[in-house]
């Protein structure tokens, strides 16, 4: 099967995120899709940090160790950009204000439940950050995960195993593979990546896609 | 992104018969009268209007509840010297009035932009406002449970925005303004300057996120 | 009976406001307070429409109509000042922040029940303002008011009859006969007005005055 | 007025055994690692600390918690990439966790600060960190209802104060600085300059009603 690599993954998230609209980019491989937005397209950053308008990580030698994201990677501030405190950047989220979050995941359910915060590895103290408030919150989720674990199993599933991070929230997932709306009847492909066929790609899914 | 509208008039034409609006200020500081002339011209009614104040002698809301274009007024502090038109509203029962705390007010707008579902306060506890409230008593001190207050649209005013809606405000204008931006789904500001150039991020009072549309009157109150 | 003027009322009430606390003057007499502080004292005044460090009226000629009190008189900044929008004026308030509020009332109970808000007059419609918010967060509450009403009746009673502000809130009550304090036993003098004699002013208060 | 305090050790000398203590800052920005330093020189112990991290590598809380002082951590994200003081004492079953999903973290801080008895929250609805607690569905929605979080001290970092106490900030770095100086009853701040001016009423982040006691600590992390 084809996978996309890293880059073209957020390439390929990116193309769906339209002119003008407020984005929240998850720690890790989300923070990538803001490189790989097409030209003439505006589309504003928000950190859960306190900033709106994350601008590009500056050249370095000129890092603030003050200008940080939520991934503490140094960024500089893009033109209409503001700061805030705490209270507000998650009123943002919460309150519906952030159009889009991009997001990764452990698991994502057919009925878009989202497993991202803790696996049931009991070894690992449980981490949760803003997960839970961006997924209750940002009425756009999507999903940027690989469409396996590295053992081949699935993560695309007719339920989650894994402590839930939201309820029914996920409206998108853009995997190596294909491309998975969640709707009422569960998992409906948007497109495969080029190459792929889906009876392929069914099998390495843990539920129905519907086409 | 250009949220910048040209004039008063297009920045209320999206209002329509029977929305809800928050309109900033508090006394005569930080009242988006351009915007409310507008929305006076523009003659829709059966509004309500969420506001500290109900207006005074023939200025900002006054004018709309003179014209009848207030079905519903919810405010803390409705009556003040000269609010002649909301008192003779009010007493020829033409308007429906809810008097909720100044506090609570801008802590239930809060929450709906905040996406919270609610929040227990201390405040009108045993008192007339709290009749018929959900209440709960923890560690000896009474709270009522209080609802968030969205609206349709928010009438801001500002000293200066720019074509993001950043909005930053002069003095003691800012009172209900930035958190009316965040408690209704269009929010329209009116602003002293536009500033061709993007504001300061570090003086921003209101982000960008929460105004949906910016238009300039130079006029001062 | 000996009756001090608003002037001297407020300068009697001043003189309980000690250096660096935080007040909050209402609308109306107590606002002049501020002007009667003792020398060498620092207090600092908030005011409910999002301002802490008010300072002076300004000159005549000077008066910019976006600096007001919440009494919407012209105001300046004194040193160290801040402004801010309501939630977080409110949160000053209400979260027991500012130590002194200064207000007026229709009536005052045995027990601190404050009225001042509305009274038994239907004609009027409600207008309640901060002063809830104001009376169940600021830990110290003083009244300033006229002991009596214009018909003499008494404003100092074993219950209000008013719809209340707030439940068990009064601390201390400044009026133009005497200084009394709320405590668990009722009404306790503080002081007389010079020249007063208790039993004057007990003829015309609807609680027993304990000393 | 004048909360100015000479040095870092006599700005966290009220701090006693068992205090609870919110400490600002999210990743390196806006952490106050003076007085951090302070507090461990100090030696104080039986700590609760309230901040969104629980340190990394030898630095900040990671110091506090090497040195034994903390009991108890309540934050949002405390595994990171080289928090191992942390993982080292809460698998040896060293300190008591509470996680608390971010915003609700700061949103419990600020009920605190605000005087307010509890709110509700969509957040964690239907998860593992919503067991136990009451909830409440609106309208098809699920909200948890959360408890204010308040603590004796706030240490905070800022980039300007003056001896009222007022506080603003550079970049990125107010995260959760605002907010805990609310929810304290004793806040402790560390800023970069102390000014001999009063710093501008506009732009004043943090009133200096909020702030207890500052201090200058020039070094930049």
């Amino acid at each position: 099967m084809r996978r996309l690599g890293d880059a073209d993954l957020a390439a390929r998230v990116a193309r769906d995120i339209p002119d003008g609209a407020y984005v929240n980019l998850g720690i890790g491989k989300p923070t990538h899709v803001s490189g790989h937005v097409p030209e003439g397209r505006e589309v504003i950053y928000h950190s859960e940090n306190g900033i709106i308008g994350v601008g590009p990580v500056p050249p370095e030698g000129q890092e603030d160790p003050e200008m940080i994201d939520a991934s503490k990677r140094f960024i500089t501030v893009a033109p209409g950009a503001a700061f805030f405190e705490h209270c507000d950047s998650f009123a943002m989220m919460r309150g519906g204000h952030i159009d889009i979050a991009v997001l990764g995941a452990y698991q994502v359910a057919q009925n878009g439940d989202l497993a991202n915060w803790a696996t049931d590895d009991e070894r690992y103290p449980p981490a949760v950050g803003g997960a839970m408030d961006l997924v209750v919150g940002v009425p756009t989720i999507f999903v940027m995960m690989r469409h396996q674990n590295r053992d081949g199993s699935p993560k695309l599933l007719e339920r989650c195993t894994f402590p839930l991070t939201g309820l029914g929230v996920v409206n998108r997932v853009f995997t190596d593979l294909a491309v998975l709306d969640v709707t009422p009847d569960g998992f409906r492909l948007v497109d495969l990546t080029p190459g792929n066929d889906l009876a392929d790609v069914q099998a390495v899914t843990g539920a129905t896609i519907h086409t | 992104m250009d949220k910048r509208v040209k004039t008063l008039r297009d920045a209320v034409a999206p209002i329509t018969e029977g929305a809800s609006v928050m309109i900033g200020g508090f006394g005569s500081s930080g009242i988006p009268f351009g915007l409310i002339d507008a929305l006076l011209d523009q003659g829709t009614g059966g509004l309500t209007v969420i506001s500290n104040n109900a207006g005074a002698g023939e200025t900002g809301i006054a004018k709309l509840l003179k014209a009848g274009q207030v079905a519903r007024v919810i405010c803390s502090y409705p009556r003040s010297p000269g609010s002649i038109w909301f008192e003779r509203r009010y007493e020829a029962g033409e308007i429906a009035l809810e008097v909720v705390p100044q506090g609570t007010l801008a802590e239930r707008i809060r929450a709906a932009g905040a996406g919270l579902g609610g929040f227990l306060t201390p405040t009108g506890y045993g008192t007339l406002l709290a009749e018929g409230k959900e209440t709960r008593v923890i560690d000896g001190k009474g709270y009522v449970f209080e609802h968030p207050l969205r609206a349709d649209f928010a009438l801001l005013r500002a000293a200066r925005g720019d074509r993001w809606g950043n909005l930053s405000f002069h003095g003691t204008a800012r009172n209900f303004n930035p958190v009316m931006a965040m408690g209704a789904a269009h929010s329209i500001a009116e602003v002293r300057v536009l500033s061709d150039a993007p504001l300061d991020p570090e003086t921003v009072v209101t982000p960008g996120i929460f105004v949906q549309s910016v238009t300039e009157y130079g006029v001062r109150p």
